[in-house]
């Protein structure tokens, strides 16, 4: 093996610098205006998801589609309120189908901790251990508006994230 | 915590006979937080299993530990959509148990946050309805519409889904005083708006073909299988708790009955179609016709005690007939709350009319029942 | 044959005429009239509720856990649609059943809407409905090995 | 089930040489035989600083493309030089990749992708994409390519790879393909009307592959949802294809000829959608069905099948399967709606022949996107019986009417 000529190393890091930059936002921008949701609901926060798509709300100015077909082609997984026992598995199993990158937010008191439901016997107290969630909605059920502010951190958040 | 999600069962696959077996659901389009498991002959459906407890919360075990008022926010979350329609019967129960009367000013506030409940809850069936049918500009009117009713919603109980409005002893608070006009003018634009609703989509020749003589249920069927609410007037019977067993003062008010004799999924759209319009009317005579007065006899304490007994209440909540089963022991708390969904009795419809029919017909048929699975699971 | 009615009280002598002892308990007020009775003639008032009284339509089947009584008291609530006179009475049938070993008649011939009420019934509370088709779990996770969650020793966590 | 042989094992290995070897000859090795010295002289151009001078110097005219096209000779630039035959460069190459060929349809259909979205908004009165690229949205659908090329593309463990992988570089082949037999005008085109004599044939046997293709799909999916749409589509694209040609038909038998420029001229006294409305229905609608377009769009019906036989599909597979492929599609039919019954580029002159075949296309895209927003998904059995039964008949009454109209000397 040649050692590393450091000249190399110098045009290398100034390619870096130059074209890793531009092409870090290019590709965050396209996928932050570009989020397209699974169909699954969980729970009852699943009517004011839908009420979220309706004209007066309209996520699609944000680049978010109606209720999606298929799995793979999702990036964002939104758990609509309480998770059972039954759909634990079969919500980790939808996650692990998802091809990366992808998102998570979790809507409403029962995705976070379990709710109002904390003391049931068939209720999960948050989503937490299953999967790893980037944003957070509290409310129950959150409003359309808090949907749309929870898209917009996403948003964010995804625009200052490192590119995978 | 974390062990409980490791332990787990992995799911697997439900395989019947050696037939093709699909599952629609709980992740897929044409399904809510439910599943049907579909066995198919060709395009014909040869059996359909329904499967849900998807959202299975254990509300009637959780009722036994708490009180009967804190039993109210609780409850209503199992059917969003109809919020205010869900409680009716548990509060009837209870104010039965406790031996409470509402004044009559409350029973008519009653009576208008249960129909705007009910037209919120059949415009969001028709969205859904629509877009089941593949047609996106059905679900996208009627839930811009239904914004309308939310707003009303709003003004009566103060939230968008989850008023708790109908409380033990009266109603929680008395109506603002613009929502006589605020009503009178949705109501207009919204009349004029069943005209489209009916050209674009009740009348389109490609909507009645899906949609006509597609799931019949017969009328002696209906009876047998307990079906109920707009599915058993779809079914050529004018039954209605409103009209059979009249609550509040639900005699006082001058409406029909929508019944269609077809019993097929055109019949039973058409008959949630026209119950829009009488709600309407309803709320508009209701709103002329309540008297000045209390709006509640008292605020009941959270301790409030029930004497040792039972009550079964019942009404008519917008997917049919709701009803209560409520015992108390003497304390506080319920010693048991039996909650009787129309969707979980709707539910015997699906596996019992999907069979026989095609593939494509299992979304209008499941989504025509108006079952809401969040509802049926409790 | 049709009894002529006149109101809870006719509906319940009606029941008093055709079984005699074998009726339990009648308890009627406003429009409500719950009626005990044996176990084992479940069927049989079940079938003369619905032929006779034209009680067709199924409302709910509850049940209810009495560990002081050591009893389960099942109840079937059932309406009428046929006759418009009586569709505002609500019919409660019940019997009680022992809390060891609660198993009863299955009323799936006599309305068929009883099918999923009494499978949740069955997973809630142990209740096993002989004759019935097909006794699963319907609500709860598939991998439920607890004791039926409506049973009063149940306790749920944290309380 | 018993475990594969070696003998089967060393079978399927032959084979899926085979299969690799069947496909990358047509898709990358003859386009290099054909035309490898192009792509380098154009190459060799590209670095020529001096036609790029010449080329910004020129870019004041509007028309500059057409203008280049119709002065050959003006001088060494890139579009004369590529175009010429002259120069000792043969233009086919520019006229498939860049103009009126792949470049431009693509560009074209990601923005009808938009347009699309905004139409169907409108009438549900919303706005559809905003916020993407500020002026209303104009470069969402940029955003939604830029995000499918960073995907991840799985492939499922029990499909069968190389099928898998071919369907879609299959799909993007044959829309090229069809591509090329839409001329722009008498003077844009890709193949020239001296060869164009079998046009129409040459078009429907090529859109024969596509049911093939499909099912290919579907079946090396090994998704029960991706079967039963595979299934479908195979159904319906072979039941709508026969209405569609027999509409042709009639055009054909007016005009004697199967060359698109043919039945352009054919219609400089009056369009086809006059004396033929009855073909132009039945065209329409099949074209509907063929593009699996709302109301006919069984094959991914999402409430019913997930995502038909595209549900395996993620990533750049799916956005040149549902992204590209279609809309290319659309383009053609509606291309070739135009031509056979809107009288083609033929136009009054204060516009170029172009820009009116274009405005027409486009016209014709409209309507056919506007199915989607008015009506609902009809079952198969309705759809079979809709295309055995009364288009086939409407065609062949249309027929009829073609060969009278031909027979009395009408037209």
């Amino acid at each position: 093996m040649v050692a590393p000529n450091a000249l190399v190393g110098k045009v290398n890091e100034i390619l870096v610098q130059a074209i890793g930059e531009p092409l870090r936002y290019l590709v965050n921008w396209g996928r932050l205006y570009s989020l397209w949701p699974v169909h699954v609901e969980t729970a009852c926060c699943s009517i004011e998801f839908g009420a979220t798509h309706g004209p007066r709300f309209d996520p699609e100015r944000f680049g978010l589609l109606e209720a999606f077909g298929s799995l793979r082609q999702c990036d964002l997984l939104i758990v609509f309120g309480t998770v059972t026992r039954k759909f634990a598995p079969r919500l980790k199993m939808i996650y692990d189908q998802m091809p990366e990158p992808k998102w998570v937010i979790a809507m409403g008191a029962c995705a976070i901790t379990g709710g109002l439901y904390f003391d049931s016997y068939n209720v999960l107290p948050g989503i937490d251990d299953l999967m790893p969630v980037d944003v957070y909605i509290p409310g129950c059920p959150p409003r359309p508006e808090s949907v749309l502010q929870a898209l917009i951190m996403l948003q964010e958040k995804i625009r200052k994230s490192k590119l995978r | 915590m974390t062990s409980v999600a490791r332990s787990l069962p992995f799911p697997t696959e439900v395989i019947v006979g050696d037939k093709l077996s699909i599952s629609i659901g709980p992740q897929h389009p044409g399904s809510g937080h439910f599943r049907i498991i579909v066995v198919l002959e060709g395009d014909i459906v040869s059996e359909a299993i329904p499967d849900p407890g998807y959202v299975h919360r254990g509300a009637e075990k959780m009722c036994e530990f708490r009180n009967f008022v804190q039993n109210v926010p609780m409850l209503e979350r199992t059917t969003l959509p109809d919020a205010n329609g869900i409680i009716f019967p548990y509060i009837l129960a209870v104010e039965e148990l406790m031996g409470i009367q509402a004044p009559p000013r409350a029973q008519y506030l009653r009576i208008i946050s249960a129909e705007l409940n009910r037209i919120v809850s059949h415009l969001y069936w028709l969205g859904i309805y629509g877009v089941f049918l593949g047609h996106s500009t059905m679900f996208l009117w009627p839930m811009g519409d239904r914004e309308l009713f939310m707003d009303l919603i709003q003004t009566v109980g103060g939230t968008r889904v989850t008023p708790s409005y109908i409380i033990p002893g009266g109603a929680r608070n008395d109506l603002p005083d613009n929502f006589k006009d605020k009503a009178l003018k949705a109501f207009g634009y919204f009349e004029r708006r069943l005209k489209e609703y009916d050209r674009i989509f009740f009348s389109n020749p490609l909507v009645l073909k899906r949609s006509q003589g597609v799931g019949v249920l017969k009328r002696s069927e209906a009876i047998a299988l307990g079906i109920t609410g707009p599915n058993l007037r779809g079914s050529g019977l004018k039954s209605d708790t409103r009209k059979d067993e009249p609550y509040s003062m639900y005699e006082t008010l001058d409406f029909d009955i929508p019944s269609y004799p077809d019993g097929d999924c055109w019949a039973r759209g058409m008959v949630r179609f026209h119950e829009l319009y009488w709600s309407m009317q309803i709320i508009k005579q209701a709103v002329e016709k309540m008297p000045s007065g209390p709006f509640r006899s008292r605020l009941p304490l959270l301790t409030a005690r029930a004497p040792a007994g039972e009550a079964v209440a019942r009404t008519e909540a917008a997917r049919g007939c709701m009803s209560y089963y409520v015992v108390s022991d003497g304390t506080s708390k319920p010693y048991r709350v039996r909650v009787s969904v129309p969707s979980f009795r709707n539910m015997i419809g699906i596996p019992y009319l999907l069979k026989g029919g095609h593939l494509a017909d299992v979304p209008a048929i499941y989504w025509s029942l108006d079952y809401w699975p969040v509802e049926a699971d409790k | 044959m049709s009894t002529s009615l006149t109101g809870e009280q006719g509906l319940a002598d009606a029941v008093k005429a055709a079984f005699g002892d074998k009726v339990v308990g009648i308890k009627s007020k406003s429009k409500r009239v719950k009626i005990t009775v044996d176990k084992d003639i479940l069927p049989d008032v079940a079938r003369f509720i619905r032929d006779n009284l034209d009680f067709d339509h199924l409302i709910s089947v509850d049940g209810t856990d009495y560990p002081k009584d050591n009893t389960i008291e099942l109840i079937y609530h059932i309406t009428s649609i046929e006759k418009e006179e009586q569709r505002k009475y609500i019919l409660s049938l019940a019997t009680k059943l022992p809390r060891d070993s609660p198993v009863s008649p299955s009323l799936i011939q006599v309305w068929p809407a009883a099918e999923y009420h009494e499978r949740e019934t069955f997973e809630m509370l142990g209740v096993t409905f002989t004759g019935h088709p097909k006794l699963e779990k319907l609500l709860l996770p598939d991998d439920w090995l607890d004791i039926p969650p409506l049973r009063k020793e149940f306790r749920l966590p944290g309380r | 089930m018993s475990e594969p042989t070696d003998f089967e094992e060393f079978l399927k290995r032959v084979v899926t040489i085979v299969f690799w070897i069947l496909l990358i000859v047509p898709i990358i090795v003859l386009p290099l035989l054909f035309f490898g010295s192009e792509i380098l002289q154009a190459l060799q151009l590209l670095v020529n600083a001096n036609s790029i001078f010449i080329l910004i110097n020129k870019a004041q005219n509007p028309f500059l493309a057409f203008e280049l096209m119709d002065s050959l000779g003006q001088g060494p630039c890139i579009a004369t030089a590529t175009y010429q035959p002259s120069a000792g460069c043969n233009p086919t190459f520019f006229r498939i990749v860049i103009f009126p060929g792949f470049t431009f349809v693509a560009l074209l259909t990601l923005w009808l992708g938009w347009f699309e979205r905004k139409l169907a908004a409108k009438v549900h009165m919303r706005y559809g994409p905003l916020y993407a690229g500020r002026i209303s949205g104009v470069l969402q659908p940029i955003a939604d390519i830029l995000k499918l090329l960073g995907k991840e593309l799985i492939i499922p463990a029990k499909a069968d790879k190389p099928f898998f992988i071919a369907v879609p570089l299959l799909t993007m082949g044959i829309s090229a393909a069809l591509l090329t037999l839409i001329p722009l005008s008498e003077r844009v085109y890709v193949v020239p009307p001296a060869s164009a004599s079998l046009g129409l044939l040459v078009l429907f046997a090529v859109l024969g592959f596509y049911p093939i293709i499909i099912l290919m799909g579907a079946w090396a999916s090994s998704n029960k949802f991706s079967f039963i749409g595979g299934l479908r589509a195979l159904h319906q694209l072979v039941s709508y294809e026969i209405p569609w040609f027999l509409a042709v038909l009639g055009v054909v038998v007016l005009t004697s000829s199967l060359d698109p420029f043919q039945i352009v001229r054919a219609q400089s006294k009056i369009w086809f959608i006059v004396p033929q409305f009855i073909a132009a229905f039945v065209f329409l609608t099949a074209t509907l069905a063929e593009l699996e377009r709302i109301p006919f769009d069984l094959p991914e019906a999402d409430t019913e099948i997930v995502f038909g036989w595209l549900t395996e599909y993620g990533g750049m597979f799916w956005g040149i399967l549902f992204g590209l492929s279609p809309f290319i599609k659309l383009y053609v039919f509606s291309g070739l709606f135009t031509i056979l019954f809107l009288g083609g580029w033929l136009g009054p002159a204060f516009l170029p022949p172009e820009i009116w075949f274009i405005l027409k296309t486009f016209v014709v895209i409209t309507v056919i996107m506007f199915s989607r927003v008015f009506n609902p998904r009809i079952r198969i059995d309705l759809l079979i019986r809709v295309g055995w039964v009364y288009l086939i008949l409407l065609a062949v009454i249309n027929l009829f009417i073609a060969v009278g109209l031909k027979a009395f000397g009408v037209l």
